[in-house]
């Protein structure tokens, strides 16, 4: 931090000279404060910008790629789908619920300002220790209830998540959402102002001091000043949030809305400038008309405040009065704060004299730091471990796994939030690998979330492709076709070289998955400094995936519970011993090291479409793919959900020369578990022999309990009520509510 | 010897930060009082009040638990709320 | 015959109400902004789900108050059907066309999941075309919706014949285990002494159509349909 | 003749009738009780505050306006709810 003329700036040296070049003259302590926001890491992107560039972005339906609030996708007769990821890590580690509620308001924004409705709210999560840890619960809980009371009071539902656990979130914990949006090509809005003349419109709450340098403060680790450094928490109104869905949605039916932006970090300063700046103009703001909270606010702190629920709006010079009407309708507080110019800068005035004069270029474009990489000393020393010993009682094992809070149900998270409102949610939370909505045409999307840090500590590269993979399976498992996917990258601090190495590999192993299955990137985040100064540690690196895919018949929606006595299991993709960073290594071995799973691309674009195609020849009644904790937790999971059992012989499936623990718990990629009869069996298994993948039939569907043979030697066998009392009641136990 | 314990009743109030935002205080006023017809309610806050009823030797006993306890099963975020603990008699 | 649905500020299930009226049940209907005090063309209200003013102060409250309420009160008086889903339940007991009190789950939490319904009742003209004791699946999605009467008053509501869902298992057993919001007596919704008006906490239109249903089922019409009929026949 | 106005901060608290049960209280208190240590505290029951800032010549006046408003606009929903008022100074 630079003390700098009496404020206090998290401009480097460096940065600083650079400004002064780029506008050829000192600039005063107003505009050095909007420099600083605006250059933040989290506004700026100045050191991921140039590793990103590696990720493919275009596809034949993709309309609008990165570089908006959010990407879009044309799925059909004039249709789009919106789509967005978003952080709250440093706001919810300090006050969960109201870090991870404004998380949901800030998501919904960009996808409103795209010019569509969001229709649903994805979270992905980490936390520390639940069993274990009072303040991990804390966490947990109060994130789950400020997504659940914001989510469900705008309207719009969670519809699929996850859940990770790992120590390394203790103080850190992870708290992404994913919006979705759905609307028509006609009408979607840019943040732009591209016409000279035209009005600028804040719209919403009133700016106050809440939330003063939230940008530099998710620029810098946690310190144990965290919690008294934020000026104030920011205060999350989802009932005002549902009212500027539907008033913004109201107006850009007038056809006069020409830009739209939401103000999130860095507030009225990187909004008024990034829109400036990518419509080619200029704007000027009288900052005497912003609807204040408080009176005595600096010019500085209106500029950079981070207030929530505000909007602003571009509209045709000549229409302000119809526009205003709409918010008057749902008596929501608005302002016409300046105009667009021809100018290419962005003025700032005060009761008409001039504050500040900044070209928006300077603003938005803020200086590239080429950041050093060096692979971390950890990486070697983990590859090798020694393999734990074989436990000798499997069902023991397999009921402890199916309890392991990352692997169990979710339930006790998705109950509390409404995922149905909007009629739909076709398959719900539980009920497939991800979720399907229906679209207006008759087509549906699917939807799904995914991370793992813990493959991605071990091997950031395969780990991040590995997320990638397992969102695309998820999606394949309930019979769509992936589209696209945004990501969001989760690091410490990137002045770290190690920490910037873990980014590096996990990029490049996005960029090579994504190009390899020819997905495209269209849109995602930047989080780093996911660090604890505290107990002095740095998240693993976690960078997590939302991908969307696309069904085109209802007749291909598939979900994963087991359908029917008699069935055939059978297995695709070869089991390996890939058991670096496995729930049954961490989990059950509290041991952290080994090989994490690889992806070999072309097997696993082959066994993706066969999947696909034997879903669309109506071969399939049930699939699941295989991730967490293996083939075992896979099948445990189709019983559970299906209320039958199951028999297997694990000598069946396809591996070399594998220990029964690792055929059992291995979370090697590329596998599904598909559930057959007879009259498709044999069609099945010959669009699996086209396809050149390892499969076989490991056992049939039924009875009451799931077995687990070699040959005839049992290994396992439980009761699917003892499965079901693990898995589903581990959350509620660790939440201490004895259900 | 055995001290003499009594029943003291504390109560807890627990609010939004002063300088932070409360939207249902300010609905409640907007869309409910001043839309009555009371105009004379200038402004509304609203908060959280927890009643313990606790066993203690002396007033300062009783509070000093409730503040404990308070703290340790984070009844509120220090980060968020402000607390506020007083002993209203036995 | 047209039916109003009324939009509260923070109404959330308007427009799903809608789609099933328009697009499952085929019958006339328009979202009534809550400001207006004229609903003289319509032979229905419902009142949907949602947080109408973010559920401040307590679920219902506010929007009781909102100008379009009069209108629905002489509605109600007239005998025309009157239907609150939810928010709507919440709103017909905060504006005391409907007795008792819906208070905070006694979980504590929010809960979305599919629920079974046991009709009680067919007093009410939204299940009066329906079998007593069928059991109904449609889900729930609430905060607030553990329903409360004083002792006295729940015997009045049980000799009137008032009561006319309650929530059970899936075998039709009423008990505290498929209580899943800690509702007196299971209570899931009742109907006023003319039987005109109904609120109910589980949403219909969200059980409506095969597709949306984990069980295939669409019961959710029957209350519909049960309206619909009851105007056309009236 | 015009009179002086004062503005009275006027506290309301609503709360559950024992018949309706106070479920929050109940959970606060089994988590104190099976956190051990706690096991002081005889019971826990929670409510709702409001404060509101009325202008009113004086105390009285400002506590039958508050009154008024919470019975007429149903601040508390009698089946259910208890409700009490105090002026607690300008
Ligand atoms: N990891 C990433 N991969 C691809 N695109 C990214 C990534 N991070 C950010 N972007 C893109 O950069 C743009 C700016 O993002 P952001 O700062 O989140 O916008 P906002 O102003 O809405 O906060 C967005 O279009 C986003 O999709
Ligand atoms: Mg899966």
């Amino acid at each position: 931090m630079v003390a700098l003329n009496s404020i206090l700036v998290e401009l480097t040296e460096d940065e600083i000279k650079e400004a002064k070049r780029m506008l050829g003259r000192e600039p005063n302590n107003l505009e050095l404060a909007m420099i600083d926001a605006e250059w933040s890491e989290h506004c700026s992107y100045k050191s991921s910008k140039p590793v990103l560039k590696q990720l493919p972005t275009k596809g034949p339906r993709v309309i609008i790629g990165p570089g908006y609030d959010a990407g879009v996708v044309d799925v059909g007769d004039g249709y789009v789908v919106t789509l967005h990821i978003e952080s709250h890590n440093h706001p919810s580690a300090i006050d969960p619920y109201g870090g991870a509620a404004t998380g949901i308001g800030g998501v919904l924004r960009d996808i409103l300002c795209m010019g569509t409705r969001p229709i649903a709210l994805l979270d992905s999560l980490r936390f520390g220790n639940i069993e274990e840890s009072t303040h991990s619960r804390w966490l947990f809980k109060h994130v789950v209830r400020g997504i659940s009371d914001y989510g469900n009071c705008v309207g719009v539902p969670t519809v699929a998540g996850e859940v990770e656990f790992d120590d390394c979130f203790e103080r850190n914990c992870l708290v992404d959402v994913v919006c979705l949006g759905l609307g028509k090509i006609k009408d979607l809005v840019l943040a732009e102002a591209k016409y000279p003349n035209d009005s600028v419109i804040l719209v919403g709450g009133s700016t106050g001091r809440d939330g003063i340098h939230g940008v530099t403060f998710a620029s810098r680790v946690l310190t144990e000043k965290s919690d008294e450094e934020r000026s104030a928490v920011q205060i999350p109104d989802p009932f005002m949030k549902k009212l500027i869905i539907e008033a913004t949605l109201e107006a850009i039916a007038t056809g006069h809305v020409r830009g739209l932006k939401d103000l999130g970090g860095g507030g009225l300063t990187c909004g008024l400038s990034e829109m400036a700046d990518k419509g080619g103009c200029g704007i000027d703001l009288e900052l005497s008309r912003v609807h204040l909270r408080e009176k005595d606010i600096s010019p500085i702190e209106i500029m950079i405040s981070e207030s929530q629920e505000r909007m602003v709006f571009i509209i045709e010079q000549g229409y302000e009065k119809e526009v205003c009407e709409i918010f008057d309708k749902y008596e929501l507080p608005y302002s016409i704060i300046g105009k667009v110019t021809d100018s290419g800068k962005l003025i700032v005035k005060m009761n008409g004299s001039e504050l500040a004069s900044l070209p928006a270029k300077v603003v938005a474009n803020a200086p590239i730091i080429y950041r050093k990489a060096v692979e971390p000393d950890y990486i070697k020393k983990i590859r090798i471990v020694e393999k734990p010993s074989l436990p000798s009682n499997l069902s023991s094992v397999l009921l402890k796994m199916l309890s392991c809070p990352s692997i169990a149900s979710k339930s006790w998270v998705y109950e509390q939030y409404d995922h149905e409102v909007g009629v739909r949610t076709v398959v719900k939370p539980g009920q497939g690998d991800a979720s399907v909505l229906r679209l207006p045409n008759g087509t549906f999307l699917a939807i799904k979330a995914d991370g793992n840090s813990k493959h991605c500590y071990i091997d950031p590269y395969n780990g991040s492709a590995g997320c990638l993979s397992e969102a695309c399976r998820n999606l394949v498992s309930v019979g769509a076709e992936p589209l696209a996917f945004v990501d969001h990258l989760q690091f410490g601090n990137p002045g770290n070289p190690e920490v910037f190495w873990t980014f590096k590999e996990s990029v490049r192993g996005l960029a090579d998955y994504s190009k390899a299955i020819g997905l495209p990137c269209i849109g995602g985040k930047v989080s780093f400094y996911n660090e604890d100064k505290v107990k002095n540690m740095a998240i693993k690196p976690s960078p997590v995936i939302a991908a969307i895919g696309r069904i085109e018949k209802q007749e291909w929606i598939t979900t994963m519970n087991f359908k029917h006595y008699g069935n055939h299991i059978v297995i695709l993709g070869e089991t390996k011993p890939e058991m670096g960073g496995s729930e049954y290594y961490e989990y059950i071995h509290g041991l952290t090291g080994g090989i994490a799973p690889r992806i070999d691309f072309d097997k696993e674009k082959a066994t993706m479409h066969a999947v696909l195609d034997a879903i669309r020849k109506g071969l399939v009644k049930a699939v699941h793919d295989v991730s967490k904790g293996g083939i075992a937790v896979a099948l445990a999971e189709m019983c559970i959900s299906g209320g039958i059992g199951a028999s297997v012989d694990c000598s069946k499936i396809p591996a070399h020369d594998l220990r029964i623990d690792e055929l059992l718990f291995s979370e090697t990629h590329s596998r599904f578990i598909i559930e057959t009869d007879d009259a498709s069996i044999d069609e099945f298994l010959s669009i699996m022999k086209k396809a050149s993948i390892a499969y076989n039939i490991i056992g049939k569907v039924g009875g009451d309990t799931l077995k687990f043979n070699k040959n005839k030697e049992e290994l396992i066998s439980i009761p699917l009520s003892d499965l079901k009392d693990s898995w589903l009641n581990s959350i509620p136990k660790c939440m201490g509510e004895n259900e | 010897m055995v001290k003499d314990m009594k029943t003291y009743l504390v109560k807890v109030v627990i609010e939004n930060k002063a300088s932070a935002r409360d939207p249902e205080g300010e609905t409640i006023l907007k869309d409910l009082l001043i839309k009555g017809g009371y105009k004379k309610v200038m402004a509304v806050r609203t908060a959280k009040l927890l009643k313990m009823w606790v066993e203690a030797e002396d007033d300062k006993e009783a509070k000093d638990m409730v503040s404990k306890l308070c703290d340790e099963l984070r009844i509120y975020n220090p980060v968020a709320h402000t607390c506020s603990i007083n002993v209203e008699g036995e | 015959m047209k039916v109003a649905i009324i939009q509260f500020p923070g109404s959330n299930c308007d427009f799903d109400t809608l789609h099933v009226l328009n697009k499952v049940m085929n019958v006339k209907a328009n979202l009534v902004w809550h400001k207006s005090d004229d609903l003289r063309d319509y032979d229905a209200v419902i009142l949907p789900g949602g947080f109408s003013y973010g559920d401040r102060l307590r679920a219902g409250i506010i929007a009781a108050y909102s100008p379009v309420m009069k209108e629905v009160r002489r509605m109600a008086k007239d005998g025309y059907p009157i239907l609150g889903i939810c928010n709507g339940f919440q709103i017909l007991i905060e504006s005391g066309l409907l007795p008792g009190a819906l208070l905070r789950n006694s979980s504590l939490k929010f809960i979305c999941k599919w629920v079974n319904l046991s009709v009680i009742s067919n007093k009410a003209i939204f299940t009066h075309k329906i079998k007593k004791n069928n059991l109904l699946r449609m889900p729930i999605a609430h905060n607030e919706g553990r329903y409360f009467i004083e002792e006295d008053d729940l015997k009045e509501l049980y000799k009137r014949d008032q009561i006319v869902l309650k929530y059970a298992d899936e075998y039709g057993k009423i008990n505290g285990r498929s209580n899943p919001n800690g509702s007196i007596d299971n209570i899931a919704g009742i109907c006023n002494d003319e039987g005109n008006v109904f609120g109910l906490m589980p949403h219909p239109e969200r059980a409506s159509e095969k597709l949306l249903s984990p069980f295939d089922s669409d019961d959710g019409k029957m209350i519909f349909s049960s309206m619909i009929e009851y105007v056309k026949e009236r």
